[in-house]
């Protein structure tokens, strides 16, 4: 059948429906507003495909074989072998659920959903182009648009994503096998969250970093605690070279070769490489310019604190709106323009944007470091708590890192936190309403934790800033 | 200075706010709040606190 | 060696050693109080040695085989064997560990550590019988004094505690050997946790409870999810029933006999019946009447906002000044006490009070239920999201529970909150806060979280109360 070239109209169109563009779309529709969310791929976006869901489902899977087997010394014998088709059916479940889910949830609150590739053809239409042999495309007018495009990942010269040799982390997480060796190219979250996954697998994992630690975007303090445990884990790193090309080895699988800053070349054996350098915009054919949107030199569509680009009844949210590119940032800001366009009193204002690193162990951080808070003029005071003196990190049997409070040191405000260790992403959700409600060190120091907690930590370290925490030894 | 007791209910105060009102003899049941939702802050608690000691009389 | 009948004297004199005692000497000799902590059994008490500690550890150890072993869906392939005996060392040594650190602390903080058993002489003194043979007492003179001397099991008439085939807590927490069958009398929270470990490894388990429900002290929405995973554990439940008395069996084993109200009995086969119906304060030999202290009908010592007892410069915390006898309150209790001595404007003022149940799922708890926020006049709003409905609980395979957040509908004020569910004792923490600081549900619905963690259901939960979730239905 062949769909001819109908014409409707919308009060808000949404293009793409990752975390941002269908969190934004289910809230302007909350809101009265006849919403239209246009998603040419998948619901949920990167995020439920190919990003965060499928990743974690796969850091369960391979952190609880890997426990399991490395639990002798609590008298737990067990030799768990691992069926990569099986845990991939496995995640492939849990991602159908939740994108599922996400289309449910759009229905049940109003929202049209079209499948296809939006374009802009001016200031107030988009063009869809719908998928498949002769489908056609739709024309929709809109008074307000949200571009949620999101990010794909950077190509690094000399690797090309359409090699089967070269996985980008998309390919990495539809893995049917299990590879022998890994290099994986870049120590950033991503490159570290799938390096630590094939580790426990039982893969030979070299990372190839350009700088000189692992997740080098933490306080060098934070990442040692994840690049120590990475190297108990069997993970190689070759710090200081770029990845400059692959080749086919003799044996049948590949080598990278790699360069330092001085020219001095390496090579390493492996069966597949993951590139995991970086993510970029994604703009191309999203017809910007027919209706005049900027962007800035990196790509990134430029919003103010509204989420409005240079065009005032469009908004741009998530990925396509630059740094930082998480999915919970793309969602907050997705609610922010929506009610923006509703006519509330909405800002991205917001004082604490947690982010997380799901490696074994994790990170966790929000708000201020001591430096960035000497930065922005305040003098800091700083409290830590060792998990290695926490009961329930040591009953969990995972006592590596830390939890570090920063605050205003006159006031007691709370500025931000650092968290490696055990469940730090569920840990820094209370430091982040800490920082959000203005709460001071008392405040947090003096709220009753539960114990045995690894949650106490944040209280003591709380309290070792204010030189008074009682499982530590105060400075 | 004598202790003010723990009102009974809930109240709507940050536990550095409630610390103070007990440092400055404070009964902070009596203290309207003039954060969200009635929250009572640090500010509230200092100015409830000046307020009530201009009127009370002069110890003799 | 005799020692003879010393005498000395100090500012604090603090009576056990458990999470409330010797939390609440550091305090004090944080404040450059001298200070004495008198312990006649184990640094760290109860929590430490027989409690808090050991049956996470424990719980950690069963839930890991059990998991690995039940994880065919997700591809993995294990067939655990564990050796008790080698998780029972493990335990110790974590035990072991954190005792040791509490030694270490207080003699950092300059407490001075006396072992032996304290009694009160007079309003100023008390006596300290040191252990074994001849080794004599001493008399210690106090300005203050903190009683901290915990709780012990109420024993069941019918069952002695000397008997072997009876258990205490502490006996199950010791086993050697994982029972084939055990009866379980009481289903609060140490019964169920305890019943939850040893299903796990394998035992078959019955729970008598005279009350019609598992954790019968939490709403039955929430101790439902408990339930039903525990019967899905292999758990049988038989409610309504009182149990009487056990006897030997033929078959070498044990009946465990109960009763129901209207007095028809029945009888569960076991070979191990650990009773655990609740426990009640340690006063005896502690000579309260020398000082003049008084207790409650239930034996519990009664104390004021500050902690202390009818005698001013006496003070009485944790267990044995009554409920909720939880560790966190006793170590917040101790440290109240002792900033009170030291003149600081303290107060047991605590809006919220956490509990938590280390049960699979986990249940934990803060501030005022639905029903308690009516009974205190509030119009209470209640906001849920279960964690089916999140991408963190999905790939962590843990679906099961709900966050459920209580708020006043007028204000927005959050007054409390129930978790059951994954990492339900941590993610109370954020609400913890929440209610102390005097959050509203906007606070904390419009405080970003990270993507994906548990800890957005709370986020949900607040953002539902409002009519604004995304992620499920608004009511
Ligand atoms: C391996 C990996 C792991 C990650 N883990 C995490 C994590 O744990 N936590 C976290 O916060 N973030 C994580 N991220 C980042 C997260 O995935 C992104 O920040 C998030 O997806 C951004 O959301 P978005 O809505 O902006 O865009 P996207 O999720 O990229 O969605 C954009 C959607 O727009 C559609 N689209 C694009 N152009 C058009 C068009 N012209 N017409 C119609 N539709 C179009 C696309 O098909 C896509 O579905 C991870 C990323 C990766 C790659
Ligand atoms: C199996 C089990 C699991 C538990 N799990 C948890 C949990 O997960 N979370 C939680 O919050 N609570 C838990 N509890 C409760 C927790 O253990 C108690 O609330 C806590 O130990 C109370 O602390 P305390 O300092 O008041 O007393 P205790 O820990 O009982 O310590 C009292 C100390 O005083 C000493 N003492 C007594 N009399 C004298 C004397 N005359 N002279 C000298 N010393 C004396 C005792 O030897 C003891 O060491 C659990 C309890 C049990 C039994």
């Amino acid at each position: 059948m062949v769909v001819g070239d109908i014409s409707t109209g919308t009060d808000v169109l949404v293009i793409g429906a990752g975390p941002g563009g269908y969190v934004a779309a289910i809230r302007a529709a909350q809101h009265g507003l006849d919403t239209t969310l246009v998603e040419r791929d998948a619901y949920g976006g990167v995020c439920l495909n190919y990003g965060c869901i499928p990743s974690k489902a796969l850091i369960t899977g391979a952190g609880l074989a890997h426990e399991a087997g490395n639990a002798e010394h609590m008298g737990i014998h067990a030799d768990p072998a691992v069926d990569m088709e099986g845990l991939g059916g496995w995640k492939d479940d849990v991602v159908d659920q939740l994108t599922g889910g996400v289309e449910k949830l759009c229905k049940a609150n109003g929202v049209n959903l079209v499948e296809g590739e939006a374009s802009f053809a001016d200031e107030n239409t988009v063009r869809v182009a719908h998928g498949g042999d002769g489908q056609g495309s739709e024309s929709i007018e809109f008074e307000h648009a949200i571009v949620a495009t999101g990010s794909q990942p950077i190509e690094l010269p000399g690797f090309d994503f359409t090699d089967e040799e070269v996985w980008t982390s998309r390919d990495a997480l539809a893995a049917d096998t299990i590879p022998d060796r890994l290099v994986v190219v870049g120590a950033g979250y991503i490159g570290m969250e799938l390096a630590t996954v094939f580790a426990k697998l039982g893969t030979d994992v070299t990372v190839v970093e350009m700088l000189d630690d692992a997740l080098p975007m933490y306080e060098s303090d934070v990442a040692r605690v994840v690049r120590k445990r990475a190297k108990d884990l069997g993970i190689e790193f070759q710090f200081g070279e770029g990845a400059s090309e692959w080749q086919e080895s003799p044996d049948g699988g590949i080598q990278v070769v790699t360069e330092t800053e001085d020219g001095v070349e390496s090579t390493y054996a492996a069966d597949k490489v993951l590139v995991a350098v970086g993510r970029r915009p994604v703009t191309e054919g999203v017809g910007l310019e027919a209706a005049g949107i900027e962007t800035d030199d990196n790509g990134f569509i430029e919003v103010d604190d509204r989420m409005r680009t240079n065009r005032d009844h469009v908004f741009a949210i998530g990925d396509v709106a630059g740094e930082p590119m998480l999915a919970h940032v793309a969602s907050h800001e997705g609610i922010v323009a929506s009610e923006v366009i509703a006519g509330e009193p909405a800002a991205m204002d917001a004082q604490a944007v947690p982010a997380a690193v799901f490696t074994d162990p994790e990170v966790a951080t929000v708000g201020m470091t001591e430096a960035e808070a000497e930065e922005e003029g305040f003098e800091p005071v700083v409290g830590e708590m060792p998990f290695r003196a926490s009961g329930r990190a040591l009953t969990a049997d995972h006592t590596d890192g830390f939890v570090r409070i920063v605050a205003d040191e006159e006031t007691g405000l709370v500025l931000g936190g650092q968290i490696v260790g055990p469940e730090a992403s569920e840990l820094i959700a209370e430091v982040s309403l800490a920082v959000e409600m203005g709460a001071t060190l008392e405040d947090v120091g003096s709220t009753i934790h539960t114990h045995p907690t690894l949650a106490e930590a944040v209280m003591e370290a709380a309290e070792n800033a204010q030189g008074q925490a009682i499982h530590t030894l105060n400075r | 200075t004598a202790d003010v007791e723990t009102p009974e209910g809930r109240v709507f105060a940050p536990p550095s706010a409630r610390r103070i009102a007990r440092e400055l003899g404070v009964d902070i049941a009596a203290v309207s709040g003039s954060g969200p939702g009635g929250r009572i802050t640090e500010t509230d608690v200092r100015e409830h606190a000046e307020a009530t000691a201009s009127v009370e009389p002069e110890p003799t």
